[in-house]
C-alpha cells in the first residue's frame, strides 16, 4: 500500500473536493494522509517525511495557488525527498486561463502533474500508480 | 427563546481598539470621527443601507455582483464598469487579507504589478489605507460593501468603514467555520462583536453601517434550518451591539419551493425573534445568493445555473441576489464574464419582478416547517449557553448541535449528513448531533427514503458525493450514474 | 361541441394526390407504399411519436431546436451537430418553398453554392426530393421533424414523409394567419386537411406520423384562451383525418402561472374534447415554445429568456419545449449559438424536472379561467359553422369571432386587442369581435385596470406599444418610459 | 406633408415592425402608404409612382433581404423615380453578421440608408426629413 500525502495549499479553505479526494484515494487502495485545507509548505513536507509517503497531491482552489506553490519542489529536494512525486490540480491560477500555459507553468515549477477541476479522478489513481512504479520500482521502498 | 448578551463597553471597545489599529501600518491612519462625518456627507444613493431599505419597501430586487483585484486603478475600473448593470457594489478582499497575512499580501500587490495580472483573489485594502480606499468609493456612483470571510475582520473593518464603505459583511460563524482551520470560536465571536459595536458605533452616531452575515456557509449542501439559525444568531449579536441595519442572507439550493419557503421564513422568524428580544430599532432585509456550490464548466449551462438562482431571488422577493458569472467554475471572472451574469440576472429579476408569488400548500407547509427546525435549534443552542448566546454558540459547535456540513474548521463536527430528496429539496440522512423534532427528523428521512426507492438504492456516501457533483454535472439531483 | 367534418374519402384524396405530385419536379420520385415501409424499419429511437409517448409517460420534457440552411452536407452536420444535445431534431423550411417558390428556391441554392454560405433561411426540402431528404434522416439518430410555416404544405407533405420525416408541423389555420397573407382559410384548411390525410393514411398503415400544429401563432402576445382554442381545432380536424399522434403547442408569454395554466388547460381541455367527439385512437402530447415574441439583442439577456422558457416549460410539464437562441434577435444562429441555447435550456430542464409542480389557487384559478374561454369560444366556432368545424373557422375569422394579434393575413380582423396585466399576465384590452362571456371580460378589464392606475396612465395603443418592446428591452411589462 | 410607402419585401411575413414604422411615421407627420408584408419590388414602385412618394422604406427581417432587394434601384431608375429615396431596415442577411458588411452590402445595391432592428426610430424620421429636403428641395414638389 502506497502513502500519499493530500492537502489544500496557502490559506486556501475549500474542503469539499479534499474530502471527495480523500475518498477516491482510499477506496483506490492508497494510505491517504490527509492534512485537510490550509496547509503550508512546511506541513506537506513533514507528513510526507513523516509516513515516508511515495507522493504529495496539492489542491489548489482558490486562485494564490500560483504563489503558494512557489519552491515546493526545490523545499522537498532541500529536505532530502529528492524522489517524491509531486501532483497539483484545481483552480491553479486566478482566473479563466488557457490550461496549456498553467500546466507548462506548474510543471516548471517542479510538478510531475497538473489536473483540471473536471479531471476523471479515477484516472488519476491509475496515473498515480503508474508514476511510483515508475519512479520507486515496484516494490514498496522509497 | 431570550438572550443575555451584553453590547461591549465603550471603555474596553476603545482600549481593544488601540491594539487593533497597531496591527498593520495603516491602522494608525483611522480617525472615527473624521469618518462619521465623511459618512454623512456621502449622497444617499452611495448608502447601503438607504438604498435597501428603499429596494424593500418597494419589493424590489436588487443586483450585487462579486469583485476585487489586487492593484487601486483596476479595482476602480473594475467596479466602474460592472455599476453599468449592479445596483450595488461589492470589493472582495483576498485571502491573504481574510487571514491577517498582510506581509504576504504585500508581496502579492508587488507581484501583481510586475505580472500586469492580479495575482490575488481579491482587494487588500488594510494594506492600502484609507485614503486609497476612499478613492474606490469616489469614483463610483453606487454604495459599496466590504465582502471577503475574515475570521479577524477587525482591523479590515476599522480601515473600510473610515474609508467610506457603508455595508460590511460577516459573522463570528460564518466567516470563521466555513473559511478558516484552526480559529477558536470564541475568539472569531468576540472579535466579530467588536466589527458589530464599531458598526454600532457609527449607527449610533449617524452613520448607518449596513451588516450582512455570511448565509451560504460552505455552499455546499447546508440545510436551510442550519443556515437560517446561523443567521438569525448572528443578526442578533449585531443587534445586541447596537448594528440597526441588517441584512440576513442565504444560498440557493436550486429547489424553488424550499428556497423560497427559506427566504420567507428566515425573514419572518428573525423580526419575531429580534422583537421577542426587545430589538426593534433595525432595518431587516435579505440576500439570496445565487446557487454556491460547484458550477457546470460549460458557460451556457452556467448560464442557466444562474437564470434559475435570478428567478427564484425574485420570486422569494428577497430583497438583493449576488451575483454569480459564467466563468464560476473555471476561475475568477473577466469584467466581460462579470458584467455577463448582472445581464442576465437583471434581465431575470425585471421580468420576474412583475410577478406574484403563488401560496401554495407546499409552500406553505414548507415555510412551517423550517421556522420549527430553527426555533428548535435555537431554543437548544440558549439553553446549552444558559441564555447566553455566544456561549450557546460555542457549546453547540462544540457539542455538534451545530454543525455545517463541509467546513474545513476542527471546531465543526462535520457529522450531520445532508443529501437532496426526488424534489432536489436538501434534507437531513443523518443529523449526527443536531437536534431535530423526532417528527421532524422522520419527516426528513420519508423524504430521502422516497428518493431511495426511486434510485434502488440505499442512501448513503455515494449518494451525497453525486449530489456534490450533480449541478456541475447538469442536474440537481445526483442520480446513480448507469 | 360536437362537430361533423368528416374523412376525406380515399378517391379524392389519390385523385387530388396526382395534381400534388405533379407542382414540382421532385414529386414524381415519391412511392407511399415503399415510404410506409421505410417507415416500419426505422428505429423506435428515429420515430417522433415514440419517443413523444415515452417522454409524457416519465413527465420528462425533450429538447428540440430549430434549424435548417440551404445546402444538404450543411444541414447535415448541422443536425449531426445539435444532436449531441437535443432530444429531437428539426429540418426548418425555407421562406420561399414556404410560399411554394420553388424557382426562387432553386435560385436561392444556386447563390448559396456561390456564396460559400446559406442565403436561404431554411432547407428547401422539395427542391432536394425524396433520396436526398433520406440522407438527412440515415445521417442522424433522433428522430427529425419537418418545421415551417407553409399554408399549402401538400407537396412538402409528400415529399418528407416518403423520405422518412416521423413528424411534421403545422394547420390549416396556424400556418396561414400569422405566415401569408392573401391565401384564403377555405384553401389553406383544405390543403391542410390532405396533409392530415396523408399523416392519417401511414398512420393506419403502421407508419405512424406526428403532427404538431404550431401553437405560438405570431408569437406576439396572443393570449392563451385564442391560441388554445385553434390548437384544439387543429387537433380536431387531424384526428378527424385519421392522425393518431398530436402534440399541440403553446408560446410562452412570460407570467409563470399563466403560462403553466396554458399547457395544463391545453392538454386536459383538448383530452375532453377530443373524446366527447368519439376520438379515443390517439396520442396527445404537448410542446412549448420558448418566448417567441422580440429578443434582446444583448446575449446574456437573451440567456435568461431563453432560461425563464426552460423553466417554465420543464415546471409545466409539457412534453417538448423548443429552444431559441442567444443569437435571436440578430439573426438565424450558428450551429455554435443554437447549441448555447441547447445547453441551457438542457441545464435547466434537468435541474427542474426533478421538482414537483406547485398547485397553488391562482393557478387553479387561470385554468379554470382559460378552460371556460376557450369552451365558449369553440361552442361559439362551431355554432356559426352550423356544426361544422370547417366552415365554422373560416366564418369565425370572417365575423372576427376568431381573431390573432399581429397577424399578417387580410382574412385576420385584427380588432382584438391585448395587453399586459401588471403581473404580465396576457388579457384582452378590446376584444373586437370575439365572444367573451361578460364576466369574464370584465375580469380582464379589472386586471388591466390594477395595471393602468399603477402606471397611471389609460391603457391604449402605447401600453400596447411598451409591451410589444418589453422583453426585448429587458421586463416582461412595458412600463411607461420615464 | 411628404408621402412615403412602407413594406416588408419578399415573402417575408413578419407583422409587427411593420404595424410600429406606420404608427411612428404617421405620428411623426408623413402619409404612409402601407403596403404590409409579402411586398414585391414592383408593388413598390407602382405605389411610390401611384402617391407620388419621396421615399420607399423597406423592411425585411427574415433573413432573405439580401435576394429580395438586389435590383430595386435599377427598377426604380427604369420607371422614372430616379430621386426616390431608399432606405432599408431589420435583420437584413442571414446570421449574425458584422453591420458594417450589410451596411456596405446594401449601400452597394442602392440603398440611401441602412438600419439595424434596434434602430431609434424617432431619430429615423429626423433622418428622412432632412433627407428628403435635400434631395427634393424645401417644397412639396418630386
Ligand atoms: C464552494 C465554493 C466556496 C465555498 C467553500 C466552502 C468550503 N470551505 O469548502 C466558500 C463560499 C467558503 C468559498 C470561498 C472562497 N472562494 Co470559492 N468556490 C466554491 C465553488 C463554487 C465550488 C468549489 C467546490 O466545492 N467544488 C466541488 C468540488 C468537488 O470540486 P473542486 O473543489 O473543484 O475539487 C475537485 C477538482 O478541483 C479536483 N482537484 C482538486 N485538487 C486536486 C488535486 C489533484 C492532484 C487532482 C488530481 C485533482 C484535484 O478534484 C476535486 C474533486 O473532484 C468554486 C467554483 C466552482 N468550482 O464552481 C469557487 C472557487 C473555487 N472559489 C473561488 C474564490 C476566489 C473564493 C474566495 C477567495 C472568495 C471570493 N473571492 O469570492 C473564498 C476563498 C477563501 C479562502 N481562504 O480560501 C474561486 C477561485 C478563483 C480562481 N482560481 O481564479 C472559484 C473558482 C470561484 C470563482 N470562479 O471565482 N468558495
Ligand atoms: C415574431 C417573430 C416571428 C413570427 C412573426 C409573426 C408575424 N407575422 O409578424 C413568426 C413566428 C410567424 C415568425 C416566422 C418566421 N421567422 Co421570425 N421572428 C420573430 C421575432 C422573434 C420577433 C420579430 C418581431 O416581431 N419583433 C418586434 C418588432 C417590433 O421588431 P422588428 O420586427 O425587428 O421591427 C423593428 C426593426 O427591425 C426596425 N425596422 C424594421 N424594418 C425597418 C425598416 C426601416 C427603414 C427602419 C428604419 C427600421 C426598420 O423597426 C421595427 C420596429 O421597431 C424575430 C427575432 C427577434 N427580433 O427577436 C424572428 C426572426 C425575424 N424570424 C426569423 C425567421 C428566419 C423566421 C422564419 C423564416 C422561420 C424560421 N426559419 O424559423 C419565419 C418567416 C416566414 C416568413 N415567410 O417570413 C429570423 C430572421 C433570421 C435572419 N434575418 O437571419 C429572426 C431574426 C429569428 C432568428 N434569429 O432566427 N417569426
Amino acid at each position: 500500500m502506497h502513502t500519499i500525502v493530500l492537502g489544500v495549499i496557502g490559506s486556501d479553505c475549500h474542503a469539499v473536493g479534499n474530502k471527495i479526494l480523500e475518498k477516491v484515494f482510499s477506496d483506490a487502495g492508497f494510505k491517504v494522509v490527509n492534512l485537510g485545507v490550509m496547509v503550508s509548505q512546511d506541513e506537506f513536507i513533514n507528513a510526507a517525511i513523516e509516513t515516508n509517503a511515495k507522493a504529495i497531491l496539492v489542491s489548489s482552489l482558490y486562485g494564490q495557488g500560483e504563489l503558494d506553490c512557489e519552491g515546493l519542489r526545490e523545499k522537498c529536494i532541500e529536505r532530502g525527498l529528492d524522489k517524491i512525486i509531486l501532483y497539483v490540480g484545481g483552480n491553479l491560477v486566478v482566473g479563466k486561463q488557457d490550461f496549456d500555459y498553467v500546466e507548462k507553468k506548474f510543471k516548471d515549477m517542479g510538478f510531475d502533474r497538473v489536473f483540471k477541476p473536471d479531471v476523471d479522478l479515477i484516472e488519476v489513481t491509475k496515473l498515480l500508480k503508474d508514476d511510483i512504479e515508475q519512479r520507486f520500482g515496484n516494490k514498496d521502498s522509497k | 427563546m431570550l438572550i443575555n448578551d451584553c453590547k461591549i463597553s465603550q471603555t474596553s471597545f476603545f482600549q481593544e481598539r488601540e491594539e487593533v489599529l497597531k496591527t498593520w501600518s495603516t491602522g494608525k491612519d483611522v480617525n472615527i470621527d473624521e469618518a462619521i462625518e465623511y459618512h454623512k456627507n456621502l449622497p444617499e444613493g452611495k448608502i447601503f443601507s438607504k438604498v435597501m431599505k428603499r429596494a424593500d419597501d418597494n419589493s424590489q430586487t436588487l443586483i450585487q455582483p462579486r469583485a476585487g483585484v489586487a492593484l487601486l486603478g483596476e479595482h476602480i475600473q473594475l467596479l466602474q464598469y460592472l455599476q453599468q448593470e449592479a445596483d450595488l457594489l461589492p470589493t472582495t478582499i483576498d485571502a491573504y487579507t481574510r487571514q491577517n497575512q498582510y506581509i504576504e499580501a504585500e508581496k502579492g500587490i508587488e507581484k501583481s504589478k510586475a505580472a500586469g495580472r492580479s495575482l490575488l483573489n481579491g482587494f487588500p485594502a488594510v494594506n492600502y489605507g484609507v485614503l486609497p480606499c476612499r478613492n474606490v468609493i469616489e469614483s463610483v456612483s453606487k454604495p459599496v460593501q466590504v465582502r471577503h470571510g475574515t475570521p479577524d475582520a477587525r482591523l479590515l473593518a476599522e480601515i473600510t468603514l473610515a474609508s467610506g464603505f457603508t455595508s460590511f459583511e460577516g459573522g463570528g460563524i460564518s466567516y470563521n467555520i466555513p473559511y478558516a482551520k484552526k480559529v477558536p470560536l470564541e475568539k472569531s465571536i468576540n472579535d466579530w462583536n467588536y466589527v458589530y459595536r464599531l458598526a454600532g458605533f457609527y449607527s449610533e452616531n449617524g452613520a448607518i453601517i449596513n451588516i450582512e452575515p455570511f448565509g451560504p456557509l460552505t455552499g455546499t449542501l447546508v440545510p436551510p434550518f442550519i443556515s437560517n439559525t446561523i443567521a438569525i444568531i448572528e443578526g442578533l449579536l449585531a443587534l445586541k451591539q447596537g448594528v440597526k441595519s441588517i441584512t440576513l442572507g442565504y444560498g440557493q439550493l436550486g429547489n424553488l419551493i424550499q428556497d423560497v419557503a427559506a427566504i420567507i421564513s428566515l425573514k419572518e422568524l428573525a423580526n419575531e425573534i429580534f422583537k421577542e428580544n426587545g430589538l426593534f430599532d433595525y432595518e431587516l432585509t435579505t440576500v439570496f445568493h445565487q446557487w454556491m456550490g460547484g458550477f457546470p464548466d460549460d458557460e451556457s449551462r452556467a448560464f442557466a445555473v444562474i437564470s434559475w438562482g435570478a428567478a427564484t431571488a425574485a420570486l422569494s422577493k428577497a430583497t438583493k441576489v449576488i451575483v454569480k458569472t459564467p466563468h464560476e467554475a473555471m476561475g475568477i471572472p473577466t469584467k466581460e464574464a462579470n458584467l455577463q451574469g448582472l445581464k442576465a440576472t437583471k434581465q431575470m429579476v425585471n421580468m420576474l419582478s412583475d410577478q406574484v408569488m403563488y401560496q401554495s400548500d407546499l409552500l406553505i407547509h414548507e415555510i412551517g416547517m423550517i421556522k420549527k427546525e430553527v426555533r428548535y435549534l435555537l431554543n437548544r443552542v440558549t439553553e446549552i449557553g444558559d441564555g447566553n448566546l455566544k456561549d450557546g454558540v460555542i457549546r453547540a459547535f462544540e457539542a455538534g448541535i451545530l454543525d455545517v456540513p463541509f467546513a474545513p474548521s476542527i471546531y465543526n463536527k462535520g457529522k450531520l449528513i445532508p443529501v437532496r430528496d426526488n424534489d432536489g429539496a436538501v434534507r437531513i440522512l443523518d443529523p449526527g448531533f443536531v437536534p431535530m423534532e423526532p417528527e421532524v427528523l422522520s419527516y426528513h428521512k420519508e423524504k430521502i427514503e422516497q428518493r431511495a426507492r426511486i434510485e434502488k438504492r440505499t442512501p448513503n456516501y455515494q449518494m451525497l458525493v453525486d449530489d456534490i457533483y450533480a449541478i456541475s454535472k447538469g442536474r440537481l439531483v445526483g442520480r446513480p450514474r448507469k
